[in-house]
């Protein structure tokens, strides 16, 4: 655990627009150890997605350092150090659900019989066995959206983005698959940094909450969890639930000082 | 009283009687309302003509005679051309000499009713057109002389009057050339006659009119004739395409003279029985089956020239 | 005056009680009633038309109705959507074909003017060989190669395009010019440079679908979403790579749509390119010279082959597409 | 301001230039083979030595060696008469003489005469592009009609479609002289006929564009409606007509370009003038450079009339609130 | 308050797809009176908005009878009896704000002046003023909503129906605008029937809390809120509202056994 997963020193990103500059990020600071479960939360436009992205290398930062395994981000890219899972599922229409998962272990230059193991894992562990052969139009949104967590899991990166990855289900299922979620998480160890809306989400899933506040986009409050790791869905409504869950309304409720 | 001429091809010099009659106001004198429309690539007059677009057509016989068949009955009331301007250009180089050299060579014909007097000829030479060592391979010849030119065709078919200028011009000498005139050959069928349907000779004002409408247009005729400079600038003032030259309808004016200067409008009995003959020798496919009755009047002719 | 008054009356009863008729009798019989009423007021209107102008032009909306009524009632007929989809267009044909046949005999339009139906059909069960050669000459030589031609070359230089932004910003402005051009004027060009043979067609049609099928394939390339974009990016993907599993599939939907446009102006080029020379086989070339020898009913025998060659392409393209993008929305059922 | 222009330039303008002088270059290129053997005919009987010497024997000789066996005798390529393939610069003149200064020194010119000349593009252009006008105006009538009947009318939908599709499978230039020969006999001629070409080409693509863009409201926007009770004109003038504008303009914008097509295709049987008349006569009297000059006009022409379009779709769409 | 709004008895609605029957609705009885404020919550294909559809008469139910206002729901929709308010705002891109809210109004036939009148009112009470002239894409999604709420509210229906109208909406904003609804139902005392993922939302908002669930669709629980109509945002954290919450998602684990 001497290595930080990621860390962010003083970073900023700045995009230039037509209508001016647009400060997503402002000096971030934020540390984030091997095996932790770090949520972000805050308003729209505060900029978590793009945090995301620029600890994938997918945007890269106009000041400030960033490390992911202690490499810069575009290094860790190029070593597959993360699984990236957004909003949507985002699965390829022409390819069944195995194709899909097998997409990034062809692309990496996985061998066959290698392939064909990964894939029987990663379905048994969101428990999609048997779908392989099934086109993603043929599942519902749940089941299309465990296939891309698959999708992300089926090659060997210890870090796993996910950009809410549950904002387009119902809470029924999204509770549910939150708990799968925590399972997985406890299975495997990996680290996970995971972006959402909801307040009980954020708090049941986390060991370390990130609230950001917008424009320009920035850290309010980095909430460390005291609840155990081991979590049923019942402890939302235990009284330190509720307070955490309390805490990160008040730090949201001050950084969205503006009108609707 | 109107009358609406369709030409069989773009305004140009061979049409050049109807256009100076036009300007010089030989029409008007017979107090006729007259009207010519170009013709054009693709345009058939006799379907004009069944259509009621026009009132009288030019065509080449062999056209008409085979419209006549199909069940359509037009009937030639005049004849301005004397002699056929066809011929075949070839080039000297691949050693053609006579027609039966023409075996194993590429010649360009010009289709559309066009067709007919080279079939004839051929299945007269008893030469096939399907190709091969011993036939003749055909080629539908676009608007102009280029295959020639670039030698994608042996010989091309070409008017006295219009595409052999076209081909001198190109900077070809005429001892590069050899050519065979349809006329020379024996196989000359009649061409730019006027036609009208025979139904309408039913009706004596028509008749009248008709009679009317070809003394003023042999009037312009002769006239362009012995004057073919004027009569070519009559005809560029017309050409509403811009396309002709001076120099080309110059040169035109002056062949056409010599295809028009044996016609006073009758149609010669003997010209007709041997375009008749041409034509029923066309072989596989002959362009008519029967000799045609009532394909010609002289009814017309006689009441206007005399 | 009498008879017109009545006739007037007769006109909106009848007109009126064809709905009622077809609520009763339900519509396989009203289909079989409509078919042979359609024929007679077509009579009626033709013989009306010397008479009166005025009551001419009721008939004859009668009629057009009427003709309606009977495409109406079958399409109905067929509830499934898949037969009703093949019923209603041989329906309506069938109206056309017959009030055209009608019309023709009936005001003996000369058939150099417009053949009727029946003759042109006789005209091209006689004349099958000549048609076949022809066909083989435009659509299996001329058409077709250069349509492959054409989109594999638009296929090459759009991945070029795709690859290099400098060229896509260059070569598009310019490349939609060019398909400005119109056919007709290249046509006479190229049958300079090709020959008369089909080569020159060939060159033609390539010329005719390339533009429309580059434009096609590059918006295709170019229809992926950021996310899927971004995916690919993650895994740190080659450009073969992402071409290859994303970007090609992606673009099949546009390419059908280029395809499907360009098999039209592949037959229509080819068919054009013979009228600025030609041997003396292929569909233009009968065309032309059908045209001067007045046999019309050649010619439209010659548009029946160009018609059922086009749709049949067109179908085909329809199945392949069906096949290749099932996973598309448009697609799925 | 100037580094934005500049930018402009570079992103815009640049390979445009780039791609047209590379264009430029491979065609001055391609003139030397293309017309070498008339190039050398020419040469040899200026009384040059030709190597092969007889025309006959160089019609089968490949075009570059020819070229390389008689490189001294080139220099004419790029300034024959009826050249395979002119240079750009005889095109080039071409155009100019037949706009500018046939208009402004012509004898017929409109600066002697008062009107434009016959022998200007200016003149053949304004007559095509009448034709193609009211071609234009005719047949997106006509397929709007077409797309608002198969949209509300089921039998419509089923049985026109199949027809419309196999409509554009007719090659129409072969039907061109007929449609002219039959509208004479029902006493329209010229303009009108050629329009009716005009009309027969863009009507299609307008159907099939105004059939997706009436059918583009979700079923939500149609609820919506539903849920005031709305009537079927209702939904037509509120909902889906605004809702098919996109659409609409998209294929007006191909249809104006086969609209172009169509009107010089039917110039071809009609000769009165037009730039397909003219390029015929180019093709007629193998004069090369004026079927170039009336392309290079008719590609303008469409880029411009296409130009025109996206100007009134970028107005109208401004006009009811579109995101710019 | 003798004659219910709403009022279901044995309600039945079956689609007949390619893959055999679906049963939407199966025997569903339910009565809402004037006045009431009624939430549907079930996960996902429990026949929602199926049911509020069924209402507005944009689907047929297969049997049993259903009255809007004692009369059948066609009657009531040709009346414009409701305004129906849908998931995603749906303003058309085309009309201002203010075209959009004349809509309904021009296809019901309002007088010029009454138009502006209303437009002007509604405008007011969901706090757009001002905002007339703007066209759809210069608002905030939370204000689109906004929009299209008012749209529903500018003739005179006294039902609101509306689809999970904040679904699409972040948390933040969500909150403000459940608040500003039931500021909105007190002042004028419409009936609403209202579809909702969300426990929270719903025992927030709801005098009347309906759970339902899938396959056949059908009612599990109707649950009577205790909760004052006065509702502040923090009463979200006192016990009764937890208890609530509580028993909706007992209600909800019940009936949804079924893999997700
Ligand atoms: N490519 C871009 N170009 C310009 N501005 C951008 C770009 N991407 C994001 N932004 C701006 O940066 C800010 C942060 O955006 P970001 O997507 O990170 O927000 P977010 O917190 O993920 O919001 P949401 O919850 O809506 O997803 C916003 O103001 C956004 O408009
Ligand atoms: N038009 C239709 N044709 C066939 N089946 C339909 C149709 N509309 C809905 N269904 C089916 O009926 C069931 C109920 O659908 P409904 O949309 O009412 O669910 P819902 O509770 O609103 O779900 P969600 O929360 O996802 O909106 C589902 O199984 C759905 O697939
Ligand atoms: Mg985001
Ligand atoms: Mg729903």
């Amino acid at each position: 655990m001497a290595d930080p997963v990621i860390q962010a020193s003083d970073l900023s990103l700045t995009f230039q627009t037509g209508d001016g500059p647009v400060h997503a990020l402002k000096d971030v600071n934020l540390t984030v150890d091997k095996g932790d479960f770090v949520s972000f939360i805050g308003p729209s436009g505060c900029g978590k997605t793009t945090f995301l992205r620029a600890i994938a290398a997918l945007e890269h930062p106009t000041s400030g350092t960033l490390s992911v395994n202690g490499m810069s981000a575009d290094e860790a890219r190029k070593a597959r150090a993360y699984g990236y899972v957004f909003q949507a599922a985002g699965l390829y229409p022409w390819r069944t659900i195995g194709g899909n998962i097998r997409l990034p272990l062809e692309i990496m230059g996985y061998g066959r019989a290698d392939m064909y193991d990964r894939v029987k894992n990663v379905l048994e562990l969101v428990e999609l066995a048997g779908f392989e052969k099934k086109y993603p139009w043929q599942l519902s949104g749940g089941m299309q959206q465990r296939a891309s967590i698959a999708r992300a899991l089926a090659f060997d990166a210890d870090l796993l983005l996910m950009d809410e990855p549950f904002g387009a289900l119902d809470e029924i299922v999204r509770d549910r698959l939150n708990e799968e979620l925590l399972a997985l998480w406890a299975r495997t160890e990996k680290t996970i940094a995971f972006v959402t809306h909801s307040i009980p989400e954020a708090v049941y899933l986390s060991t370390k909450i990130v609230v950001m506040s917008p424009r320009p986009g920035r850290i309010t409050d980095v909430i460390d969890s005291p609840l155990p790791r081991e979590r049923p869905l019942d402890i939302r409504d235990t009284p330190e639930f509720i307070e955490i869950a309390h805490r990160v309304r008040d730090g949201l409720r001050a950084g969205h000082g503006d009108a609707v | 009283d109107e009358v609406r001429l369709q030409l069989q091809w773009v305004t140009q010099a061979q049409f050049a009687g109807y256009y100076v009659a036009l300007e010089n106001g030989y029409y008007e004198e017979e107090d006729l309302d007259v009207t010519v429309l170009p013709g054009g690539p693709d345009i058939a007059p006799p379907q004009v003509l069944a259509g009621g677009g026009a009132d009288a057509m030019l065509n080449w016989m062999p056209s008409a005679l085979a419209a006549r068949e199909k069940g359509l009955p037009v009937v030639n009331i005049a004849q301005p051309f004397k002699s056929s301007g066809l011929m075949l250009t070839c080039w000297k180089d691949t050693g053609i000499t006579g027609p039966q050299d023409f075996k194993g060579k590429t010649i360009g014909v010009w289709f559309f009713g066009n067709e007919y007097p080279f079939l004839s000829w051929m299945s007269q030479e008893g030469i096939s057109t399907d190709g091969g060592d011993d036939g003749v391979t055909v080629l539908k010849q676009g608007f102009n002389v280029d295959p020639l030119l670039q030698r994608q065709a042996d010989c091309i078919s070409t008017m006295t009057y219009n595409e052999f200028g076209q081909v001198l011009d190109a900077g070809v000498s005429e001892d590069e050339l050899v050519t065979f005139k349809y006329e020379d050959m024996g196989v000359a069928t009649l061409e730019d006659g006027i036609y009208v349907l025979e139904e309408n000779l039913a009706d004596p004002a028509f008749k009248d009119k008709m009679v009317r409408f070809v003394r003023a247009s042999m009037k312009g005729w002769k006239w362009a004739e012995e004057n073919p400079m004027e009569a070519a600038m009559i005809v560029l003032e017309n050409d509403e395409t811009g396309a002709q030259t001076e120099a080309h309808q110059v040169r035109m004016m002056g062949e056409i003279a010599k295809l028009t200067a044996g016609s006073d409008g009758s149609l010669d009995p003997a010209d007709f029985d041997r375009t008749v003959a041409t034509l029923l020798a066309g072989g596989s496919d002959p362009v008519i089956t029967a000799v045609p009755e009532g394909a010609w009047t002289s009814e017309i002719t006689d009441a206007a020239l005399n | 005056m009498h008879w017109v008054c009545q006739e007037r009356e007769f006109f909106w009863l009848g007109g009126l009680s064809v709905r009622r008729f077809r609520e009763a009798m339900g519509t396989t019989i009203s289909a079989m009633v409509f078919l042979p009423l359609f024929v007679l007021i077509a009579l009626i209107a033709l013989a009306r038309a010397e008479a009166d102008g005025g009551m001419a032009i009721l008939w004859v909306v009668l009629f057009a109705y009427i003709g309606w009524q009977f495409v109406d009632a079958l399409a109905g007929w067929a509830e499934a959507p898949g037969v009703a989809r093949l019923v209603a267009p041989f329906a309506l044909g069938a109206v056309v074909l017959v009030g055209w046949e009608v019309i023709v005999r009936a005001l003996d339009v000369p058939s150099v003017i417009l053949p009727p139906p029946s003759q042109i059909a006789g005209t091209f069960t006689g004349n099958l060989p000549t048609l076949w050669a022809d066909f083989v000459q435009t659509i299996l030589k001329g058409a077709m190669s250069g349509y492959v031609i054409g989109c594999l070359l638009a296929l090459g230089v759009a991945i070029l395009v795709d690859r290099y932004d400098f060229l896509r910003r260059g070569l598009l402005p310019v490349g939609n010019f060019m398909a400005a051009l119109p056919i007709v004027g290249t046509a006479p060009i190229l049958v300079m440079w090709f020959g008369f043979d089909w080569q020159s067609k060939a060159a033609v049609v390539v010329v005719m679908v390339f533009f429309p099928m580059l434009v096609n394939i590059v918006a295709g390339l170019a229809d992926t979403s950021a996310m899927q974009r971004d995916l690919m990016r993650t895994y740190s993907a080659s450009y073969w790579q992402t071409l290859r599993t994303l970007r090609l599939p992606a673009a099949l939907p546009f390419v059908f749509n280029g395809l499907k446009v360009s098999a039209t102006l592949a037959l229509i080029g080819a068919i054009v390119a013979e009228f600025f020379g030609s041997p003396t086989v292929g569909l233009g070339f009968r065309i032309n010279a059908s045209l001067g020898q007045l046999a019309l009913d050649m010619v439209w025998s010659v548009i029946v082959v160009a018609a059922v060659a086009g749709s049949l392409l067109y179908g085909v393209l329809t199945v392949l597409e069906r096949w290749l993008t099932f996973w598309h929305p448009s697609q799925r059922r | 301001m100037s580094a934005r222009s500049g930018n402009r330039f570079g992103r815009a303008v640049l390979p445009v230039l780039a791609v047209v002088a590379t264009l430029l270059a491979v065609w001055y290129v391609a003139v030397v083979p293309m017309n070498v053997k008339e190039v050398l005919t020419q040469a040899e009987r200026e009384g040059a030595v030709v190597v092969p010497p007889s025309a006959a024997e160089r019609r089968d000789a490949g075009r570059w060696s020819l070229v390389f066996t008689n490189p001294h005798l080139l220099g004419s390529s790029w300034s024959m008469d009826r050249a395979r393939l002119p240079a750009p610069h005889q095109v080039a003149q071409e155009l100019w003489a037949s706009t500018w200064v046939e208009e402004t020194t012509g004898r017929r010119g409109i600066v002697r005469s008062g009107s434009f000349s016959n022998r200007s593009l200016v003149y053949h252009g304004g007559v095509t592009l009448g034709a193609t006008v009211l071609g234009f105006v005719i047949g997106s009538m006509l397929g709007v009609l077409l797309a608002v009947g198969i949209v509300y009318n089921r039998a419509m939908d089923l049985s026109v479609m199949p027809w419309a599709i196999i409509s554009q499978t007719i090659p129409i230039v072969a039907l061109a002289p007929m449609i002219i020969v039959v509208l004479y006999s029902v006493g329209l001629s010229g303009l009108v006929a050629k329009a009716a070409i005009s009309a027969y080409l863009s009507f299609f693509p307008v159907a099939v564009g105004m059939v997706k863009g009436l059918r583009s409201p979700d079923a939500m926007q149609l609820d919506l409606l539903r849920t005031y009770s709305a009537g079927k004109a209702q939904s037509f003038w509120k909902l889906r007509l605004p809702a098919s504008v996109p659409y609409l303009f998209a294929s007006l914008k191909i249809a104006i370009a086969a609209s172009l097509v169509g009107a010089i295709v039917g110039e071809l049987p009609v000769q009165r003038g037009g730039l397909g008349a003219r390029m015929l006569g180019g093709s007629y009297y193998g004069q090369t450079e004026q079927i170039w000059a009336a392309l290079i006009v008719a590609a303008v022409m469409a880029a411009g009339l296409v130009w025109f379009i996206g100007w009134i779709e970028r107005r109208t769409l401004k006009a009811m609130g579109a995101q710019p």
